[in-house]
């Protein structure tokens, strides 16, 4: 197991050089074969992880730039891990479900491209590294966007960009203001998040470095009202795209909230909790009606995806191990979830060449197994129990609780409201009578489509019936995450809010 | 005994997802009859534990562990005693007779296969509902048997106002299911577990406002799934699903789940009467209220529905006065002649080629007698006519009511069983009597097949003697509910009981007299009240004005105003302003030698004059 | 009236005029040779050019310490071998560019190459001391053989880049004299060494002459650096001289405008007066903005290149405003991974070159030229885009090195609000950049051909690029002893 | 008597001078003439100071000026007489070809 991190980073990477020289035909073949070795990589470490360690695992360590202290640090822990997981689970069944024939060779090197820099922004441990992941992956996913998109697409790929990358300059100062904050308190450069860690911050820095990197977060996962690119992206990205954009590349924001945001500025994050929930139940209650009035079904899901990483930043916000641990499993069910819906809207863009929801109507009676499919993805979405969709959003929204009924009441609308575009949805699209006759001959899933559906549907179950062993292990890092924070926590107010929300009992 | 728990729960889902199988492929007997085989297996198992429960046993079986978080640590647990024991029992004896009927009923419905994996899915949710020993594992099959509701009323997927009413039925549960979640939150940080036990162990040291909150909380969600008011709209829509699953989900069990949480959250309920007071109003209103409606009403299936809600609230005001067993006890028995009324009802719209409108039909007696006897037994016993199931159950919630000193919920009461006993003869009479109108119209009613009518003979027979029952059933659920005292004297009760079983069968005659004399006139049709009733208090077009129209338009406007005209705009905006600036400087550029010269100079005096007025050295 | 003079051979210390002394003999040299021999292939010139650099620069890494010599006019420091190191790398570059696949006359003429030398030598003197004469001998002798160069592409263009250069050039040649007649009417002396000592020995009064000294100055040495608002000529120079020129002028010249800068402003900067702290923010401040919004709407990528390369000038003219160690090795550490890619970009439009314009009749490389880049020779469109992110500041390739030190360096100095200035303009600039980006990778090919893309590429050239591609996106390896030499040198002069 | 002050306000003139025909001229010879003009007023005030002084670099730095304006015009000139070959006029509004 050692240099496993490293592996699993690379892989991919030194796939897309070989990838250059390998032909069109064969190309997607490779292409999932090296996403099958990379995601078996990733449960290789899975099962070598110790699941009784809460800290970091399978450290990597050299310094870059030993006097900027720049440093080549990766390490996983219960947080990354299932993150890790995702990435290389969706990247391999995208590419499964993935039927392109436009210069696939460069979509799949792109693809290969972009997982690396996913698993690397989960893995690395020091700020600069995790920095140029972060901005790598832009590169990949506007030329996925831009190349193989569709209707304006060039408009939607340069907004992501600029966007996301405008985000995250702020974030940059930051990080290089931390480092500097180090080097004064401890005489040498670090962007090491665990040294940084051991950084107790004055607490007016706090808020601005909070600030700081905020924004960068906040434009990725997106929240309101930096959500605009998303729709656009969304809209013109091709399926594998949208797979992918919606199911790991919003979550590095909701990831680096917690590993970074939090445990570097416990008491900023406390001051902040209440304007940054607001803005979260903004997030799922606009967002929920805005895709309500959607007239474009991947428009419906992306929207969906905003009120969804609403109440992700709500779980993460509560501050508590329930919250903060469902937030994270929701990352992983939203992950699932959504990408499935954007592989089944991809399935009928595909023979329909349109996503328009009145195009369509009474597919249920045309294409059962797709309809069927569609309806286990919709009731996870809606979070239905024993589906996996439930478990993180309750523990996210009882986290929250204890912070504040009333904001949890808000946030709560967003399971009826997320019922309501949902079932709309289907129902327009699924029930009635099929009006148009171009839909009369729709063929149902083929074979290709069920392999990429069939595990996705298969894991909305059986997390949803069998989360625990995911759930403990994250459970545990996020114990100790919250133990930092109160350790860290400058003011006695931030400490009295930790320990109240982390213990359950009458007010005392 | 797990075995026998294991079996009652799983049959259902087994068979649920080996018709599953079939789903895609036509019509295949096989499903119905495994699915049939595995309920009644289900059915036999319950009725093991039944009798092993009367014997002082109770299952309390953790089968894994499900969330673990921070201090939550949440297992599937089931617990089997004397109350989720009947309710069990109930629950798949009236889903294996509503099985097996429905291989008659749906014997030509392309979604045979289809039909029967809902309605074995239905039952394990409903027995999940019931047997968990946990808020959350309740919430599970609460969900469940909301998604099943969802899928069989919307069916017939492609009838309009089939989905339609689907989509009406899942939403508006979820709006009373987040005040349920908020209840078991507030549940969870107070006491640190969601299980009954330990909730209830500690419920009593909890200060009374949390408490009551908490029962608050947990009612709101009670209401949604027993379609209380204002939840109430759903279920009349909810007809648009097949009959018999208006019989099973709309009538027998799942419309009850609600008053089960009450009975089940008793120990909770019992510690803030006020709250308790709170449900016995509203199930008085909604008594009075659903049975007006089903005054007037002309779809079969409809008045029924209406009288399934007056009947909830009948339960309601039961379980609210602390009656808990005889709610109990109502709904159980309701289960019985409810469905049977609606199986009953079944065989009409079969015979009418789902002919709704009772105006539409009559004299039917000939065409099909043994239905008609059903549903007139059925129909008797709803009115709670001696010796007939309904007469002890009913008689019991009116008596808990006037012995309460709720004398208003109990004169409300007495006025509601006298329009029950209008209405259901009103249908009587206008469906099997009077002149055969479907003649007129070109059907041609038959009895359906025989098998069906066997498979409708328990129901029928219980509906009749269920009532027989009633003392042993006390002291065997009361084993775990608490005893209800009746402190008035027996005289007084008996005097009640002569009083409104008086009344009913009153009304009763009066209205066979009526329909036989050719029913009321047409002018009566014109009065407000009747339009009012008619319109059903014009709330569902209330509903529409009121919520779902302004929902939707306001989402258009957030999209189409403020996301993109608003947001999106001040975005694109920050990057034409930078771009347009571009295009300004860009002149500076002119390519002129003496402009470029002028730029150096300009720039020079300019720091000069800078240096000269402006001069901070240190 | 003067004192007899007596100097003593050793106290000349020739060794450090050793490498303009080889230069110098190698421009001549090539002289002679033409006047003997006649139409000797350019590959000749370049090679023996490269030979006279290569033993430049090992006579140059010979030196070392800091010591001055040549009636102490002469001052070998470390900030003057790096720079004369980074100043020859680049030339050895360069040169090779004549090495192109079509024609240009200018390549064929052994006065290119002799003028070129003697630039060189211009260069290498003007930061190898610390006397004003010498750095203005330096610096025109550096600046005509420039406008030569220029003018040698003998296209239209060229001569009126040459023109237009020239002559800012002169008024700029004129602000320096008067800048440095200033200063020596002030203290009486031309050796900023003694200048510093003696306007701090009088406490910097009389302000408003010094002042004005450092106006001029900084006007002249802002000139070179092309700093708003006299940068006015770059986009047209630029646009009018041949890629690799272009290129070079975007690294050598400023590298050598910025070393004398340091010299001049540590004056000042030691004794920190705010006035000029202030006015070098703002310069740098207007000059990343007024490039950056202007570069937005170029349709030239030669043009665009011209003005991002203004706006990188200001980006490390903030750290020319701090003037402490780390910001003055930044300043390097930046200006060397710059180099790389800047002559990697040009050297990709140098391969592109064409006689007449295909695309445009106003421009040589209008971005249409590289829709759908990517379809026709997926490599070199790769390569550009590299570079094009590379400028960007994305990391992880070498730029974005330079500029988290840079940036880093600002904040540590406390102004954090300028390094949240910088990283906006650096945000702005992503869109030019990348409207190439998008250009080559997301827009559909005009042509079918790609070889009219490589028509002016050879071996040597496609090596110059291979090796500035290396360094760019290997620099994360290389930043680490890059920094250490650096900033050790830099501590060893004093800056 | 004259003193240094005289000798540097006529080395001002002169250069504002300069730099007025700098501004104005649109004729490139005139244009060169003002640079030199430039480059002669800055002598002047060497010349001066040097004496002031009694250091003699000021005046070395004078005739490394002088020798500098020389090569100035030697390559300007060419530039020029290029110029008015290729477009027949030396006005500078002529050098417009590239702009934005």
């Amino acid at each position: 197991m050692e240099h496993i991190l490293s592996i699993i980073v690379f892989f991919p990477l030194v796939a897309v050089f070989f990838g250059f020289v390998i032909s069109k035909e064969s190309i997607k073949t490779f292409g999932i074969t090296v996403a099958v070795v990379e995601f078996l990589l990733s449960i290789v470490l899975w099962i070598g992880f110790d699941t009784s360690n809460a800290g970091f695992q399978f450290v990597e360590y050299f310094p870059l730039i030993s006097q900027f202290g720049v440093s080549y640090y990766l390490g996983v822990d219960g947080i990354s891990l299932f993150l890790v997981i995702l990435s290389t689970f969706m990247t391999l069944i995208s590419l499964i479900g993935l039927n392109i024939k436009k210069d696939i060779k460069n979509l799949v090197i792109t693809i290969l491209f972009l997982e690396m820099t996913l698993v690397g922004v989960f893995l690395s441990l020091d700020m600069i590294l995790f920095y140029i992941f972060w901005e790598l992956s832009l590169i990949p996913m506007l030329y996925i966007i831009g190349a193989w998109g569709s209707g304006q697409r060039v408009y939607a790929a340069i907004k992501f960009f600029l966007y996301t990358f405008a985000g995250s300059a702020l974030m940059l100062v930051g990080i290089l203001y931390l480092g500097y904050q180090y080097f004064l308190a401890t005489g040498t450069w670090s962007f090491s998040v665990p040294d940084w860690h051991l950084l107790v911050l004055p607490f007016n820095m706090q808020l601005w470095l909070f600030g700081a990197f905020f924004l960068a977060f906040a434009v990725k996962v997106p929240m309101f009202p930096f959500h605009t690119w998303l729709p656009y992206a969304h809209g013109q990205a091709p399926t594998i795209g949208s797979v992918l954009l919606a199911a790991v590349m919003l979550k590095m924001g909701t990831y680096a909230f917690i590993r970074f945001s939090l445990p570097l500025f416990p008491d900023a994050s406390y001051y902040f909790l209440y304007p940054v929930a607001t803005i979260a139940i903004i997030m799922v209650i606009y967002a929920a009606m805005v895709a309500y009035a959607q007239e474009d079904m991947k428009q419906v899901i992306a929207y969906s995806s905003i009120s969804h990483m609403g109440i992700i930043i709500i779980g993460t916000f509560a501050m508590n191990a329930e919250g903060l641990t469902g937030a994270i499993f929701l990352m992983l069910s939203h992950g699932i979830v959504s990408g499935a819906l954007f592989m089944l809207v991809g399935v009928i863009y595909d023979r329909r060449h349109t996503k328009m929801i009145n195009e369509f109507g009474g597919l249920a009676t045309v294409m059962p197994r797709y309809a069927a499919i569609f309806g286990v993805m919709m009731m996870a979405a809606v979070g239905l129990p024993l589906t996996i969709g439930f478990v993180g959003e309750f523990l996210s929204l009882l986290g929250f609780y204890r912070v504040s009924w009333l904001m949890t009441l808000f946030a709560g609308t967003g399971i009826i409201l997320g019922a309501v575009y949902m079932l709309v949805l289907f129902k327009k699209a699924f029930f009635g009578k099929v009006t148009k006759d171009e839909n009369a001959e729709l063929k149902d899933l083929d074979k290709r489509e069920f392999t990429a559906l069939i595990p996705l549907v298969a894991l909305v179950v059986i997390l949803g019936v069998y989360p625990k062993p995911i759930l403990s292990t994250i459970d545990m890092s996020v114990k100790k995450m919250i133990n930092l924070m109160e350790k860290k926590a400058l003011l006695p107010s931030t400490k009295e809010f930790l320990i109240r929300v982390n213990h359950t009992g009458g007010k005392k | 005994m797990e075995k026998y728990l294991f079996v009652a729960l799983f049959a259902p889902i087994v068979g649920s997802l080996f018709s599953l199988l079939f789903t895609a492929r036509k019509k295949n007997v096989i499903t119905a009859l495994v699915t049939s085989g595995l309920l009644l297996f289900s059915f036999v198992s319950s009725l093991t534990l039944l009798f092993a429960v009367h014997d002082g046993l109770v299952l309390h079986v953790k089968l894994m562990d499900w969330i673990s978080a921070g201090s939550l640590n949440l297992p599937f647990g089931f617990i089997v005693d004397n109350v989720s024991v009947i309710m069990m029992v109930t629950v798949t004896l009236v889903s294996s007779v509503v099985n097996i009927y429905s291989m008659g009923y749906m014997a030509h419905d392309k979604g045979y296969n289809r039909f029967f994996t809902y309605i074995s899915a239905f039952v394990f949710s409903m027995l999940i509902l019931v047997m968990s020993d946990n808020f959350v594992g309740l919430f599970i099959g609460w969900e469940g048997v909301g998604l099943c509701s969802y899928l069989l009323i919307g069916f017939w997927y492609e009838k309009e106002s089939a989905s339609w009413a689907g989509n009406e039925a899942f939403i508006m549960n979820r709006v009373a299911d987040l005040g349920m979640l908020m209840g078991l939150f507030l549940i969870y940080w107070q006491f640190g577990t969601f299980s009954y036990e330990e909730v209830f162990a500690h419920v009593g040291s909890v200060n009374v406002g949390v408490v009551t909150t908490i029962g608050l909380l947990l009612f709101i969600g009670a209401m949604g799934k027993s379609a209380q008011f204002p939840f109430h709209t759903w279920l009349a829509d909810a007809m648009e699903g097949p009959t018999p699953v208006s019989a099973l989900i709309h009538a027998a069990t799942m419309v009850t789940a609600g008053v089960y949480l009450v009975i089940r959250a008793s120990d909770l309920f019992m510690l803030v009467p006020e709250v308790g007071h709170i449900i016995a109003t509203l199930g008085t209103f909604v008594a009075v209220f659903a049975a007006s409606m089903a005054l007037v009403n002309r779809d079969l299936k409809r008045i029924i529905a209406y009288s399934t809600l007056s009947q909830l609230g009948y339960m309601f005001v039961a379980a609210g006065l602390g009656a808990y067993w005889i709610a109990l006890f109502h709904l159980m028995t309701h289960a019985f002649f409810k469905s049977l009324l609606f199986l009953g009802a079944g065989n009409i719209m079969h015979a009418m080629d789902d002919e709704l409108d009772i105006k539409k039909m009559g004299g039917l007696f000939g065409a099909m007698p043994y239905t008609a006897i059903l549903m007139a037994v059925a129909s008797v016993a709803l009115c709670g006519v001696y010796p007939f199931a309904g007469f002890f159950s009913k008689d019991a919630i009116l008596a808990a009511a006037f012995n309460g000193g709720n004398f208003y919920i109990w004169f409300a009461l007495f006025i509601g069983a006298g329009m029950t006993a209008f209405y259901s003869f009103r249908l009587i009479m206008l469906v099997f009597f009077g002149d055969k109108v479907y003649k007129k119209l070109g059907f041609h009613p038959h009895e359906t097949y025989p098998f069906v009518l066997w498979a409708l003979l328990p129901l029928g027979i219980l509906s009749t003697v269920a009532g027989f029952f009633e003392k042993p059933f006390e002291e065997f659920v009361t084993k775990v509910l608490d005893k209800y005292e009746f402190s008035m004297a027996h005289s007084t009760e008996l005097g009640l009981i002569f009083l409104t079983s008086g009344f009913v069968i009153l009304v009763i005659v009066a209205t066979i007299y009526k329909y036989a004399k050719g029913g009321f006139s047409k002018q009566l049709e014109t009065m407000p009240l009747f339009l009012l009733l008619k319109n059903q208090y014009y709330i569902p077009k209330l509903y529409e004005v009121a919520i779902f129209k302004p929902y939707y338009a306001l989402s258009r406007f957030a999209w189409k105003q403020i996301d993109v005209r608003i947001i999106d705009f001040s975005v694109d905006m920050i990057a034409k302003i930078l771009y347009r600036s571009g295009q300004q400087s860009r002149k500076m550029q002119s390519g002129n030698l003496s402009d470029m010269l002028r730029w150096m100079v300009v720039g020079i005096v300019i720091l000069l004059a800078i240096a000269i007025f402006y001069r901070p050295m240190v | 009236m003067l004192g007899h003079i007596s100097v003593t051979i050793s106290s000349l210390n020739i060794a450090l005029l050793a490498p303009m002394a080889i230069i110098s003999f190698g421009a001549l040299a090539i002289i002679c040779i033409d006047l003997f021999s006649k139409n000797l292939n350019k590959s000749f010139y370049v090679m023996l050019s490269l030979l006279f650099i290569l033993l430049d620069f090992t006579t140059l890494i010979g030196l070392h310490g800091s010591s001055r010599g040549f009636f102490n006019v002469m001052l070998v420091d470390g900030i003057s071998v790096l720079s004369q190191g980074i100043i020859l790398i680049t030339s050895a570059l360069f040169i090779v560019l004549a090495l192109s696949n079509k024609p240009f006359m200018e390549f064929k003429k052994a006065e290119y190459y002799a003028l070129f030398l003697f630039m060189l030598v211009g260069f290498q003197f003007m930061v190898a001391t610390d006397n004003l004469i010498l750095i203005f001998l330096g610096l025109e002798t550096a600046s005509l053989s420039l406008y030569t160069l220029i003018a040698m592409h003998n296209r239209n263009k060229a001569f009126e880049a040459a023109i237009k250069y020239f002559t800012m050039g002169a008024l700029a040649a004129g602000f320096f004299a008067m800048a440095s007649l200033i200063f020596y009417a002030l203290t009486g002396s031309v050796e900023l060494s003694v200048i510093s000592k003696v306007l701090e020995a009088r406490n910097y009064a009389p302000g408003v002459a010094i002042l004005a000294g450092v106006v001029f100055m900084l006007t002249a040495l802002a000139f070179k650096l092309s700093v708003v608002p006299t940068h006015t000529w770059t986009p047209d120079v630029y646009e009018g001289s041949s890629a690799p020129l272009a290129g070079y002028m975007s690294v050598v010249p400023k590298i050598a405008g910025l070393v004398v800068a340091i010299r001049f402003f540590d004056i000042f900067l030691h004794a920190d007066i705010v006035w000029v702290q202030n006015v070098l923010i703002f310069l740098a401040i207007i000059t990343m903005f007024l490039a950056n919004i202007t570069a937005l709407v170029q349709e030239d990528v030669k043009r665009m290149l011209a003005f991002s390369s203004i706006a990188h000038a200001g980006f490390v003219l903030t750290a020319l405003m701090i003037g402490n160690t780390q910001a003055n090795s930044a300043i390097f550490l930046y200006w060397i991974l710059f180099m790389f890619t800047n002559m990697g970009a040009f050297t990709m439009l140098w391969m592109a070159r064409h006689r007449k314009n295909l695309w445009d009749s106003r421009y040589q490389h209008p971005f249409t030229k590289f829709s759908g880049l990517v379809k026709v020779s997926p490599m070199m469109a790769t390569i550009m885009g590299i570079f094009m992110f590379t400028l960007a500041g994305m990391p992880p390739f070498s730029v974005f090195w330079g500029k988290l030190y840079l940036i880093s360096a600002v904040v540590d100095s406390g102004h954090v609000w300028l390094a949240v200035i910088m990283v906006i303009n650096s945000a702005i600039a992503v869109y030019y950049y990348m409207k190439l980006i998008v250009y080559m990778f997301l827009k559909d090919p005009i042509t079918e051909d790609g070889n009219i893309y490589v028509a002016n590429s050879s071996t040597p050239i496609k090596v110059v690029v291979g090796i500035a591609l290396v360094f760019t996106i290997t620099a994360s390896i290389f930043v680490e002893p890059i920094l250490g030499i650096v900033t050790q040198l830099m501590k060893s002069s004093g800056l | 008597m004259i003193t240094l002050t005289h000798y540097l306000v006529l080395s001002g003139i002169l250069f504002s001078l300069g730099i007025v025909g700098v501004l104005r001229r649109k004729n490139l010879l005139m244009l060169f003439f003002s640079t030199e003009i430039l480059l002669n007023a800055v002598n002047v005030g060497f010349a001066a100071v040097s004496k002031y002084y009694g250091d003699l670099s000021g005046q070395i730095f004078s005739f490394f000026i002088i020798a500098i304006a020389a090569s100035e015009v030697a390559v300007g000139l060419g530039l020029l007489v290029l110029w008015y070959k290729r477009s027949g006029t030396i006005d500078l509004d002529s050098l417009q070809m590239m702009k934005g």
